[in-house]
């Protein structure tokens, strides 16, 4: 089991950075947080150029035959950057419920000319039972999912629908409307969707299906936990740097111990979290440990460390970090999201108990 | 201050209260023209000199006047509008003001025609204040000022604003320093919005681009800047907590009401968490109970230096909480408009906002890290650190 | 509702801290812990002589007709010097089970002629069923309690008995076998306790010997939280002292900021824990609040409490303080110890959320 | 280094292990007879020098000796036994001793005729082992010692020790100490078992009351003793969590197997702690892997500093919530008689000592403050405090 970064996907990692400094800069992406756009289509473009979006898309189906580790190594930089792509929704999300049902749909996602989305509420976890909140009659498709991430962006909508099966549904098609909704991360928005006598096509049926999206939401929040790390690597790097050039009494504030020894605990869970985050993603990519135990855990580990490393950062940035002209609000509000998606860390943590054996019944539950 | 002795003087303020108010109906009086007649008649702030506002009488006073003030209907003078001119410049005026000062500056002020507010902070001298770089330099019997000023409440409505700026650097910082009244519709003052990451503005930057300030606007002597600025500071902490509030009060009241009204957010851990935070907000409330007993019974209460700080980290953890519970709402927000509300209001919002605005709870008005220092060193006495910022002020690092 | 010290409290504090500092200083304490004798006979006469041991016991029942924020004040001291004197079993459990019976047989352990425990487990929490192992037969008694807090140094027992009833039983009577136990806190001893056809006599039956034993747990409770706020307050100002003196670096340690802030923060939970206390111990005295909801609140802050305090004393005593000689460990245990008696904080916690309505019941409790 | 020269070296080890086996056959030859024969050949250390024990070889070599011996059933020199001078004292001695030094030491430390303990840590000189106060003072060939030592493991069970003093208290505190070999059986040597807060005594306090030390015992130059001391330290940090362990392994297995095998036992609330405890455990272990998998990558390993922190907190918590766990059973404890035990033993004792024991996991071998700093310093590259003890060791404050 491999838990370090190979070359390949450090060159792949470079590559990427290169595009989200140059293309994604802080100001860039505080501009767009009120803009009615929902995504940086020249940003989505430039990663597609450098085949990121499918990355663990076999050959034959479009993509780059690469694995999820790849595709991990690319959340973590999206993480660093908070950019505002539809790349969760889309290259994770969607593209793996595709490849599950092995669509040919998955190539047009591979290349980045469709975006597209997987309509279930951001917050649904992996093991949730099969949403199924659409239901279909005469080949039509009729109901309403809310808080779906990215949807705003796509135009191909995955839809699980009662019965159950997947249906594809273009986000033109009659009878589709798709309700942005004031984020708390405005750069990873979520739209209400609603679809009335709405044509769409099956990618999936019966058990299929339902493993089609069990699939997506387990890889979903496996590799949402390297942008969490991502987050936080940036957070920390971000805040040491601060402390360092802040000068206050005649001396840096980084030469402070208290704020040291934050950091240097910080740092520590970073690294404990990476481990985690690594071994969710090779776990995930090859088979090689439980990967319901390898998510959980990882989630249980990523998702509250973001929030505290960018809840750090706007404290040990004192005033400044409370500006919105400063980017710690954009980690913070990516975090705090990134905590209730597809999971929050208490729901992984109860899943966790389930799965490696410490149950939770309790003889004296009916007297509380 | 014997008991007899405040009720002799509570029966002339009652007669002072009704010969007001014979004289000036507040059911029919302009609201200015009353306060100020309130103001002349001494009623204002009765621990004021006469002539001020005042009657020189103990300050426990007050509470008969604006009680007796408040049933007759009369109107007052929005003091959370100009809680800044109030609270921090009127006695920094009264004690090291000259009898012209006093004059010009405290009618206005109390009776709300002329907001203030305060230009202490700036980006490079937030936590060490005292480190501030705003210069003022001498021009005949004026100062040309120039610097930039941050987290000002109130700048945009201010007429007058207290500011600290640096006459001389080359003496160590707190001795380099004068304190002005500083005119805001001079030329040369600019204030700009400074938008938070709720998305409101509810503080300034003010750029201050050689502004003239007329030496007789100088409050103390020049260079006693620090001393005098410590009368505004010592001011300015309120006694959070102080006050009895019932339980429940506050955002755990909140989170404790979406609880129970719903029971499909539930999970054993989220429980757990829920009633941790119950028990540390009851805590707390206890706390600032018992705190208030011991300042009304004169003691030293060393503990107000903590409320502030327990306050925040509470109000974090209960606002981070919540969002959680909240699931799919909790991914939403209100509204990201820029907005320029008067007052911070934790109640009328949603999770999202309590959880970013509570953020600003560790910083403003001393940081946690601050207050860590100060209770370590006065409540504990632990030794300070080894100084590194005695030296002139203009070769400190920075 | 009066949070604060009284005067009078202040001078009862200074008499009991006199005697404990005269007569109980740690080197004396630290030899005791290997000693047979589970208790300070001699320092038990003294506290006697205070009137310490029957404040909240009436006049007419041979006490001071104080109140228990008085023994609150006491508890708080013995606390400090982890005092190897029984009040715990003896002037709070078993006085108070006495007290709620009006058994005449409270007026020989308030003057401290006689030595009493309530025989329950240590662990029994306030509002746990009435404990009852213990069974009558034509007057004579037969069952087994074990984990008995002072049973030790007891000659006369309390205990309930299935029926429900409470009977007082002379520690030398025929069948009675109090086997010591070695105990974690060695200053605090515990024994199990065996009754084989031994004579009692009742003292209540019924609803009244189940409230007797409920009064027990619920003072002893609120009180142990006194003795708790006297640990973490002991725990603090020897480990303030120790940073002020102890130099490392050429520095006193207490001046890195690292422990600066990690003693304000101690001193701060310490502040809000001794509000808890006291409002527990003023609304058991007089009534002025719900005393469930106080105790259970009390006990959940400052039980977790006097373990911070007396481990972060251990940790920056460094070496000595894991030292035999040392008395940062008498503290360390006698708090780790206080965190099962008389409930965990979590039972606090939990019956905290049934008594202010924030049920835990869980729709998808199955599931787990 | 290449595979087929490691190959090359490895065919010339094993010849030599052959001969020794045929020449001092396990199953008949006296323990010690054996292992001093062993060090003669060469395979004691290989990567030593020929003469010393070693072969002037490569490490890695000593896997491929081991193996082999291991399977002839030959007896080892149980290193546990006598780790400190395995793995302090024979690498300085080796770094810095003369060829007496060598020739003298280093075969009975090797097949442990000789047991080594360590010298340095002092009452008031722990985190600040630089600040140690026990002094040399020269006389003709000899070294007069006075002071106290603290925290010494094996000391009632050595022959020699590796030991700093002072020198020169004239000079800044790293300048003036010189390293030493202390003979323990020299009079004026006095060790007393030092007892803690489980009741063992696995530690000791060495009181040396004028004893003469031998310029000839001297390890490096006078007043180099810092230097010295760094190459015993940087060989005590051991690669904690190096080595892979199974899930479940360590103080969180024995709290699992209880909850699994104690339903009464559980509450949601004890769950939701447990569940969180298994996380960062398995989290810990995950990120020992990867640190083993960078170390052999080649990689710098930073991670490194970091474990021994991890470590130290998660066994302190766990054993923590074990107590609360076992409940009535937590109030129990197994034994408070003193003893001397040889190695620490985590599981086989009872929750109340695991509690207790794992304090010192954030003590010994370097504080977690100390951690922190390192991490903050030289991982993050964070400023270092303002000195305060530059000036001559006798003026420092103590």
């Amino acid at each position: 089991m491999n838990l370090l970064y190979t070359e390949i996907e450090e060159d792949l990692r470079s590559s990427v950075r290169a595009v989200l400094t140059d293309h994604c800069p802080p100001s860039a992406v505080i501009a767009s947080l009120e803009s009615a756009a929902p995504y940086d289509a020249s940003l989505w473009e430039l990663l597609a150029s450098l085949g990121a979006l499918g990355l663990h898309v076999p050959e034959e189906h479009g993509g780059q035959g690469a694995s999820l580790r790849e595709t991990a190594v690319v959340l973590e930089e999206l993480g660093r950057s908070t950019a505002p792509v539809p790349f969760l929704g889309s290259a994770v999300l969607a593209t793996t419920a595709l490849l599950a049902c092995e669509s040919d749909l998955v190539a047009s996602l591979a290349s980045g000319t469709t975006v597209g989305a997987l309509a279930v509420p951001l917050t649904t976890a992996p093991g949730s039972p099969f949403p199924a909140t659409v239901s279909e009659e005469d080949g039509l498709l009729t109901g309403r999912v809310t808080s779906v991430v990215d949807a705003g962006a796509a135009s191909l909508l995955v839809v699980p629908v009662s019965g159950p099966a997947l249906y594809a549904v273009r986000a033109d098609s009659p009878g589709v409307t798709v309700t942005e909704v004031v984020s708390l991360d405005m750069t990873r928005r979520i739209a209400d969707v609603s679809l009335a006598s709405t044509p769409g096509v099956v990618i999936a049926s019966g058990d299929r299906a339902v493993a089609a999206v069990e699939s997506a939401l387990l890889v979903g929040a496996g590799l949402l936990a390297s942008e969490q790390v991502g987050i936080a690597e940036a957070c920390l790097e971000q805040t040491v740097r601060y402390v360092k050039e802040r000068h206050q009494f005649g001396r840096a504030i980084g030469s402070f111990q208290a704020i040291k020894h934050r950091l240097a605990d910080l740092w520590l869970e970073l690294v404990c979290a990476r481990a985690t985050a690594r071994h969710a993603a090779e776990t995930l990519a090859t088979g090689s440990d439980n990967p319901d135990i390898a998510v959980a855990l990882a989630q249980s580990e990523c998702a509250e460390l973001a929030v505290r490393a960018a809840e750090e950062a706007v404290q040990l940035h004192g005033g400044i970090g409370m500006t919105w002209e400063h980017p710690a609000h954009l980690s913070l509000k990516r975090a705090k999201v990134g905590q209730l998606a597809l999971g929050t860390p208490g729901e992984h943590r109860r899943t966790l108990g389930r799965l490696v054996h410490l149950p939770m019944d309790i003889p004296s539950m009916g007297q509380t | 201050m014997t008991h007899s002795a405040l009720s002799g003087e509570a029966e002339g303020a009652r007669d002072r209260v009704r010969d007001l108010l014979a004289a000036h109906d507040p059911r029919t009086t302009d609201r200015l023209e009353f306060l100020r007649a309130r103001f002349d008649a001494g009623l204002a702030w009765v621990h004021y000199p006469v002539g001020l506002g005042g009657l020189a009488a103990p300050r426990e006073l007050q509470r008969v006047v604006d009680a007796e003030l408040e049933e007759a209907g009369a109107p007052d003078n929005d003091p959370r509008r100009i809680g800044i001119g109030l609270g921090m410049a009127a006695p920094t005026v009264l004690t090291y003001g000259t009898d012209e000062q006093k004059n010009r500056f405290l009618r206005p002020l109390w009776t709300g025609e002329e907001v203030w507010c305060q230009l202490f902070s700036e980006p490079g001298a937030g936590s060490d204040l005292a480190a501030l770089g705003t210069r003022a330099v001498r021009d005949g019997d004026d100062w040309i000022v120039t610097g930039q000023k941050v987290w000002t409440s109130s700048a945009h409505a201010a007429r007058w604003a207290i500011l600290l700026a640096r006459t001389d650097p080359e003496l160590p910082k707190h001795q380099g320093i004068t304190y002005f009244v500083c005119d805001m519709t001079a030329p040369g003052v600019e204030v700009r919005p400074l938008r938070q990451i709720t998305g409101e503005a509810e503080f300034n930057e003010v750029f201050l681009t050689d502004v003239r300030i007329p030496d007789a606007h100088r409050l103390g002597e020049v260079g006693e800047g620090w001393k005098v600025a410590r009368t505004t500071l010592m001011n300015e902490r309120v006694a959070i907590g102080g006050a009895a509030i019932p339980r429940e009060g506050g955002m755990i009241g909140i989170v404790a009401s979406t609880w129970r009204q719903r029971p499909e957010l539930r999970t054993p851990e989220l429980h757990a968490r829920l009633v941790e935070l119950w028990a540390r907000a009851e805590a707390l409330r206890l706390t600032g109970m018992r705190l208030g007993q011991q300042l009304a019974a004169g003691g030293p209460g060393p503990e107000g230096s903590g409320m502030k700080l327990a306050f925040a980290k509470l109000a974090q953890d209960i606002s981070g909480f919540e969002v959680e519970l909240m699931a799919e709402e909790g991914l939403r927000y209100d509204d990201w408009t820029l907005r320029r509300p008067d007052i911070v209001d934790f109640t009328g919002r949603g999770p999202g906002y309590r959880y970013l605005r509570a953020k600003g709870n560790s910083i403003e008005g001393g940081t946690s890290e601050i207050l860590r220092n100060i209770i370590a060193e006065r409540v504990l006495g632990l030794p300070t650190e080894p100084r590194s910022d005695s030296g002139p002020w203009k070769d400190l690092p920075r």
